[in-house]
């Protein structure tokens, strides 16, 4: 009834083609926004925006980076974590050593150095597929633990080997409190989103999927796979190093290089199954998905007055995550986007059936 | 969807205040306990929790409170891994009419992680006999607590144990000991001093780090099977302890010259190691294995009402009593406090003075029936470790037995190490020094 | 023709060559012991034994059902903490018994709840389920039989004894565990072997492997055929846990260290069960002269802290090998057609 | 029908693809054994054959996807080894697919637009801002796109995602992304394989269409004789790999190999 876009003819190609072409999706967009920047500030107490919201944020940032090569190009990571810790080492060092630049230029430049390296491990990728590239992967990811856990200099000679970040400060803002760090993150993810938004919807983007679903097809009407495949390593870890960058100075503010381990690989993968492959909004679901599950687990009990050993909760969390993605491959491959997305459809026909 | 998001967390928001408000007005002390009961590292984490969670029960059961400020507590597992412990934290801090007491992050990485944080919530971090060494000065680390011990301090008196077993420091010379060390901060924390040590005595010091969690040492084992090491000292947590002894066994390195820190000298360590583990040697400090009048109480007033945390026979083991005097060192820092800002649930900033003002005397030990199980320790403003003594005991198959001759620590060493670490630290992060002589006036 | 043969293999040749170099490299050094030498080759060796073993599983089921298991790591803890627990009860023959009962109820529980639904579906798509299964495993592992260590003891003696002391300085030192393992696990290769060759159901296995529709076409029900193949995979895995168990204690890290099963799996070519346990050795091996020689070397050039090359060597080796042959050691090659 | 063909028989103008001598095998199995043909500029020329016969590996190798063994392939001139795909591609070869193969998760205009990709010159940088060059690049190439869809009369399904078109609809969109590169010579492998009848005639009306309005020269597969003898100017018959016949409609009908080969075994 009111999601409706009869009479919302499109005059121009330009118009067809803009990023939410219905006009119910752009006022819904905004008032989103809205909420997010005006009121989620006032109402969410400290607690949600250190443990659930932060986290989140950042974590999204690095599913949709993951999303970019998995969900779109179709080239299978389980190491992207190890980008995730070369940005923030990246970040570490280049803040520590040139103290007076702006952290934005920290987090673009730590984002470029993790492109490189993913570069570096994305050429196999141009001699092989699916779950051969699976296991190239996961030599980046082990060796990069490795790396900055034993080259001294990349941990300014700590002898704990755990780096701490100053608070970070931009042009005199001063980003401590969970508030202003929800904001300052929340205006970053903005901002890549409409990037990543942006790249998938130009021919870099067709590439990509071209090259996900028929690469021969995709080789033969002149798509070089060696562009499309190591483009897609190169922003994929752009997003996950600036994605890494802030879990360490904004999230974490002192690590070792256990905090980028294989498990955080695992659940990145996780977050673009379970929220959607191929989307950026499923990277958003899965995001809150796999941060919200594991602590909801973890205080339901309590709330419910039930007695529950942690240990308890803790297996139950390694079962329910298990059970839940042969759950969605089984069911809905496409993941929560997916059923968003449907929901939409029957909301734009609604009262009418089909 | 981001819409249902925050929803959901919103809701959650009112579920978090609505169990505390409840609180509010309570005369209740809280205390928020990091505990890890599964994964790698579970068969060290839990007795510890036990025996720190049962003394609190204890404390309440017996004496009914803190000078009748009850205690509540909730457990948080953080799996010893760094993310999730510093999500307990922000879960835990604000609860209770007064918020967290204090906290025992029980991991050395978490504590790397709350000490930037505890310069703004102003709540104690307290690590006995772990946490960065540094630490140990308080005009810096206003807020930790490594009391009766840090890494620098357990490293330095094992060299001076083994120096005296070679007949004097000096004869150090020319000898090698290896360390074999969990690859986290906990295990590369006394690699510093080591190094420190070995410029002035002259032995070689072999660094073995193995990857967590600990099971793959082969490598490791045939490296010191190739450089025989006078001495192994052994830096592990959870299975990775238990898993050195068993590589020791099948590389056929004497146990007798393997030296465990504290935390590789407890009964989950040696046990799956069987007969193999005889003779293997480790450091304790304050809280040997045993039982004394405080075991007695809690096995009156906690486990036989059926309040206990964990299995009767388990009261007595090392970490079990580590835990134990973990949590009475917090409570008499309540204690302590109380004489000064009064007898009502206090804030983390007031517990820090009685923190700041520990005298655990031998006096004080024995009327909380400890006598044997702690050693004094007594804290002040500049000095957030309260002094550091530990002997050696020793495995023989069955149980662990101390041994005579009681070290301390040489701080003409490590007090320059410490200030030069914590300097850099505060540059780094650029911290206002404490002037406690200001402060104490 | 032997020209054109380097021709076409050189990188593999000089791969070879160059694991070969690193094999003498040690000598370079007069102070390595012989005898010294040979332990590190055993204890490669052994190592390499169980990761042969979690490979072999991996090996099985990708030729079988073209799945890529990575579930079988969590099936050896889950196995190993079955039979740990069990042998509390009871003598440890009858745990092994019903806890490869157990197995067998897995695999079929897997077949139906995951593989069944998911059939037609790309590889990734698999692979992502096994993840799944692998978090299902360890948490449910965990939580029926506890997430302590436990100990398998297989009455073995675990003191090393010293032979051929007159042949090396120093002496060899060998567990008597060690042997048992890898006579265990040569028993269980010719095993499955004899399984492959001569079993009708060995052949069905082996036809479904090579085409599955041509497979259902003559008659072979693929359902029971994977039960089996994952069965058998559960027994594998049911070995090695037991062989691991005994060696480093039953508990969750077991499900992490059969990671290595991956790059033994590439270097010796998913399809091929020979490739399994030549890459096993291969790694095993690779990977501990890499630690005790090669680390200490770094660790001197780059002032490193400390060494811990083990941990990645077998991946980037097996990177490498992705370059040069992606179809690994035994593998066979695939062109695909337009 | 004949009659059209003469037409168009002036357009017909100098050699622009030269097979020599080509030959590919797969592990020991011969696909193609020493072939040889040539295409003259604007015409139809047809490779016919039974099935297994070599005509997929064919044009495979023209657009190079396999790399023959032995021969070359003259291009305008220019001889070629083991060019790739995209390579093919930028020197202006088009092809379809037998067995199709569009790009299952992209919508109709994507998939069309996807052949736009080689005119596409905007670097990435713009792209992510989506301003100036990147986003006039996008509207001008959706116009071409356009036409083409128009062309083809598939206006009405521009937003569908691909998979869910019927079989004939699929086969329209394959032949649009291949237009989409205004290929000088377009490769169409088996273009009506799996039609009925009408669907067979609209496709042979655009495949002509393409070739008067477009002046494409066109390479197509088919084993279905009677479409090719009516659209085809010359025909090249491959058996077992090896051609067996070369020339107009009516003088292959006329070839004895060629009646033994084909003809006998169909109708």
């Amino acid at each position: 009834m009111f999601y409706r876009e009869n009479g919302q003819f499109k005059s121009t190609y330009a118009s067809d083609q803009q990023m939410l072409p219905i006009l119910q999706d752009r006022i819904f967009m905004a008032a989103l926004l809205v909420f997010a920047f005006g009121a989620v500030p006032f109402v969410v107490s400290d607690y949600l925006f250190l443990s659930l919201v932060i986290p989140f944020l950042i974590l999204a940032l690095a599913a949709i980076g993951l999303n970019l090569l998995v969900g779109y190009c179709g080239q299978i990571s389980i190491g992207h974590a190890a980008f995730m810790a070369v940005g923030a080492y990246a970040a570490y060092n280049i803040a520590l050593r040139i103290p007076q630049l702006n952290f934005l230029v920290v987090l673009v430049l730590a984002g470029l150095i993790a492109a490189a390296v993913g570069v570096l491990f994305g050429v196999p990728s141009l001699r092989i597929k699916g779950l051969y590239l699976a296991v190239a992967t996961l030599a980046a990811q082990f060796f990069t633990d490795w790396l900055f856990a034993r080259v001294k200099w990349f941990t300014n000679y700590a002898h704990s080997g755990s780096v701490q970040t100053a608070p970070i400060e931009m042009l005199g803002w001063k980003i401590d409190a969970p508030v202003e760090k929800y904001l300052f993150l929340l205006g970053v993810l903005v901002v890549f989103t409409l990037i990543a938004k942006n790249l998938v919807r130009s021919h870099i983007g067709r590439e990509w999927m071209a090259m996900r679903d028929m690469d021969v097809a995709a080789e033969v009407i002149g798509i070089r796979p060696v562009y499309a495949k190591l483009t897609a390593f190169a922003i994929s870890s752009f997003y996950c190093g600036v994605a890494g960058a802030l879990w360490g100075f904004v999230h974490l503010g002192s690590w070792e290089p256990l905090a980028f381990n294989l498990t955080l690989s695992l659940n990145l993968l996780f977050m673009i199954i379970i929220g959607g492959m191929g989307s950026l909004l499923g990277s958003y679901i899965g995001a809150a998905f796999i941060v919200i599950l594991p602590i909801l687990l973890n205080q339901a009990p309590q709330w419910l007055g039930m007695r529950v050993s942690t240990a308890m909760t803790s297996h139950l969390e390694l079962m329910i995550f298990g059970a839940l993605i042969i759950f969605f491959l089984i069911v809905e491959p496409l993941g929560l986007a997916r059923l968003w997305a449907v929901g939409k459809e029957k909301l734009r026909l609604w009262p009418f059936p089909h | 969807m981001k819409a249902r998001f925050v929803l959901l967390a919103v809701a959650a928001a009112f579920a978090a205040i609505g169990s505390t408000s409840a609180l509010a007005q309570a005369k209740e002390q809280f205390f928020p306990v990091l505990s890890y009961r599964t994964g790698a590292y579970a068969p060290n984490g839990v007795p510890f929790a036990n025996g720190f969670v049962d003394y609190l029960k204890l404390v309440n059961a017996r004496d009914g409170g803190i000078n009748g400020i009850k205690i509540t507590f909730e457990e948080c597992e953080t799996g010893y891994a760094t993310d999730r412990g510093v999500e307990c934290y922000e879960r835990l801090k604000g609860k209770g009419p007064t918020g967290a007491t204090l906290f025992h992050p029980l991991s050395t990485g978490i504590t790397f992680a709350l000490t930037d944080k505890s310069f703004v919530d102003k709540i104690p971090i307290v690590t006995p006999g772990y946490g960065r060494a540094d630490s140990a000065d308080g005009t810096v680390f206003g807020w930790n607590f490594p009391l009766g011990g840090t890494y620098w301090t357990s490293s330095d008196m094992l060299i001076q144990h083994v120096g005296k077993k070679e007949g004097g420091l000096d004869k150090l010379k020319g000898k090698k000991i290896a360390l074999v060390y969990h690859d986290s901060p906990y295990g590369k924390e006394p690699i510093a001093l080591l190094q420190e040590r070995a410029k002035n005595h002259g032995y070689e010091l072999l660094l073995l780090p193995v990857t967590h969690p600990g099971v793959e040492q082969k490598a490791t084992w045939l490296q010191i099977r190739q450089q025989r090491p006078d001495y192994v000292f052994l830096w592990g947590w959870g299975v990775m302890n238990s898993t050195s002894i068993k590589e020791a066994v099948a590389t056929g390195y004497p146990r007798e010259k393997m030296y465990g820190v504290w935390w590789s000298g407890a009964e989950p360590d040696v046990t799956p190691a069987g007969d193999g583990a005889k003779g293997y040697n480790a450091l304790v400090f304050l809280s040997p294995a045993g039982q004394g009048q405080v075991h007695k109480d809690i096995l009156k007033y906690v486990h036989d009402k059926g309040q206990g945390t964990g299995k009767k026979e388990d009261i007595g083991e090392v970490l079990y009593n580590r835990g134990m005097v973990s949590a009475m060192m917090s409570v008499e820092a309540v204690k302590r406090a109380q004489i000064k800002y009064g007898k009502k649930p206090l804030k983390g900033e007031e517990v820090r003075w009685g923190l700041e003002n520990l005298a655990i005397d031998d006096a004080l030990i024995k009327k909380l029936g400890m006598t044997g199980f702690m050693r004094p320790v007594s804290t002040s403003c500049v000095d957030h470790e309260g002094g550091s003594s530990a002997a050696i005991h020793i495995w023989d198959g069955k149980k662990w037995n101390v041994q005579p001759g009681i070290y301390q620590p040489d701080m003409s060493i490590l007090k320059p190490m410490i200030r030069v670490s914590a300097s850099k630290y505060a540059g780094e992060k650029k911290i206002t020094v404490r002037d406690c002589a200001k402060e104490a006036g | 023709m032997l020209k054109n043969v380097i021709g076409k293999n050189w990188p593999v040749l000089t791969l070879g060559v160059a694991l070969l170099g690193g094999l003498l490299a040690p000598f370079a050094d007069k102070s390595t012991m012989p005898g010294f030498y040979v332990e590190v080759l055993l204890g490669g060796l052994m190592a390499g034994v169980l990761y042969s073993l979690v490979a072999l599983g991996f090996a099985l089921i990708f030729k079988a059902s073209g799945v890529f298991n990575f579930a079988q790591g969590a099936m050896v803890l889950f196995a190993a903490l079955a039979v740990a627990r069990l042998a509390e009860r009871m003598p440890l023959w009858a745990a092994i018994l019903l806890a490869m009962a157990i197995m067998v109820v897995l695999a079929w529980l897997i077949e139906r709840l995951v593989l069944r639904p998911l059939v037609n579906q790309e590889p990734v798509a698999l692979l992502m389920a096994t993840l799944g299964v692998a978090y299902f495993l360890d948490g449910f592992g965990q939580t029926v039989w506890g997430s302590d260590i436990y100990s398998i003891e297989l009455g073995i003696a675990k003191e090393p004894v010293m032979i051929l002391a007159g042949l090396f300085q120093g002496g060899i030192l060998v567990n008597k565990e060690d042997f048992v393992a890898a006579i265990v696990a040569a028993a269980l290769v010719l095993g499955l072997a004899v399984f492959f060759q001569k079993t009708p159901t060995g052949r069905a296995l082996r036809a479904v492997a090579d085409d599955h529709q041509a497979a259902q076409s003559i008659g072979i029900p693929l359902n029971r055929i994977w039960v089996i193949v994952w069965s058998v995979a559960g027994f594998v895995a049911l070995v090695a846990g037991v062989i691991w168990g005994s060696k480093l204690g039953v508990q969750f890290s077991l499900s992490q260290v059969a990671l290595k099963a991956l790059p033994v799996v590439i270097l010796g070519g998913f399809t091929s069960v020979t490739g399994a346990i030549v890459g096993g050795l291969i790694i095993g091996v690779g990977e501990k002269m890499a630690e005790v020689f090669l680390g200490p070397v770094l660790v001197q050039a780059f002032d490193l802290a400390g060494g811990g090359i083990e941990n990645w060597f077998a991946y980037m080796l097996a990177l490498l090998f992705l370059l040069v042959r992606p179809e690994g050691l035994f593998g066979e090659k695939h062109i695909d057609r337009v | 029908m004949t009659g059209m063909a003469d037409g168009r028989a002036q357009r017909i103008g100098e050699v622009v693809l030269a097979v020599e001598g080509v030959s590919l095998s797969f592990g020991g199995v011969r696909a193609l054994a020493d072939v040889s043909f040539d295409v003259r500029e604007h015409e139809v020329r047809a490779i016919i054959g039974p099935n297994g016969a070599g005509k997929s590996s064919m044009l495979n190798v023209i657009n190079g996807v396999y790399h023959p063994q032995q021969g070359t392939i003259r291009y305008m001139g220019r001889e070629y080894h083991d060019m790739d795909p995209h390579e093919v591609a930028a020197s202006g070869i088009a092809r379809t697919f037998q067995n199709l193969a569009l790009f299952k998760g992209m919508s109709v205009l994507d998939n069309i637009m996807s052949g736009r990709n080689l005119k596409m010159r905007s670097n990435i940088l713009l792209q992510a801002l989506r301003i100036g060059p990147a986003l006039r690049e996008e509207i001008e190439h959706r116009e071409v796109v356009e036409e083409i869809i128009d062309f083809l009369e598939i206006q009405a399904y521009r937003k569908t995602p691909v998979g869910r078109l019927p079989y004939g609809l699929q086969k329209r969109v394959d032949l649009a992304r291949a237009l989409a590169l205004e290929p000088r010579i377009l490769l169409l492998d088996e273009p009506m394989a799996g039609m009925n009848m009408e669907e067979k005639q609209d496709m042979c009306r655009f495949i002509l269409d393409v070739n008067d309005q477009f002046g494409t020269t066109i390479v197509l597969i088919e084993h279905d004789m009677s479409v090719v003898m009516d659209i085809s100017d010359r025909v090249v018959v491959l058996d077992y790999g090896k051609k067996i016949g070369d020339g107009s409609p009516d003088e292959v009908r006329a070839n004895q190999a060629v009646i033994d080969a084909y003809l006998g075994v169909t109708h």
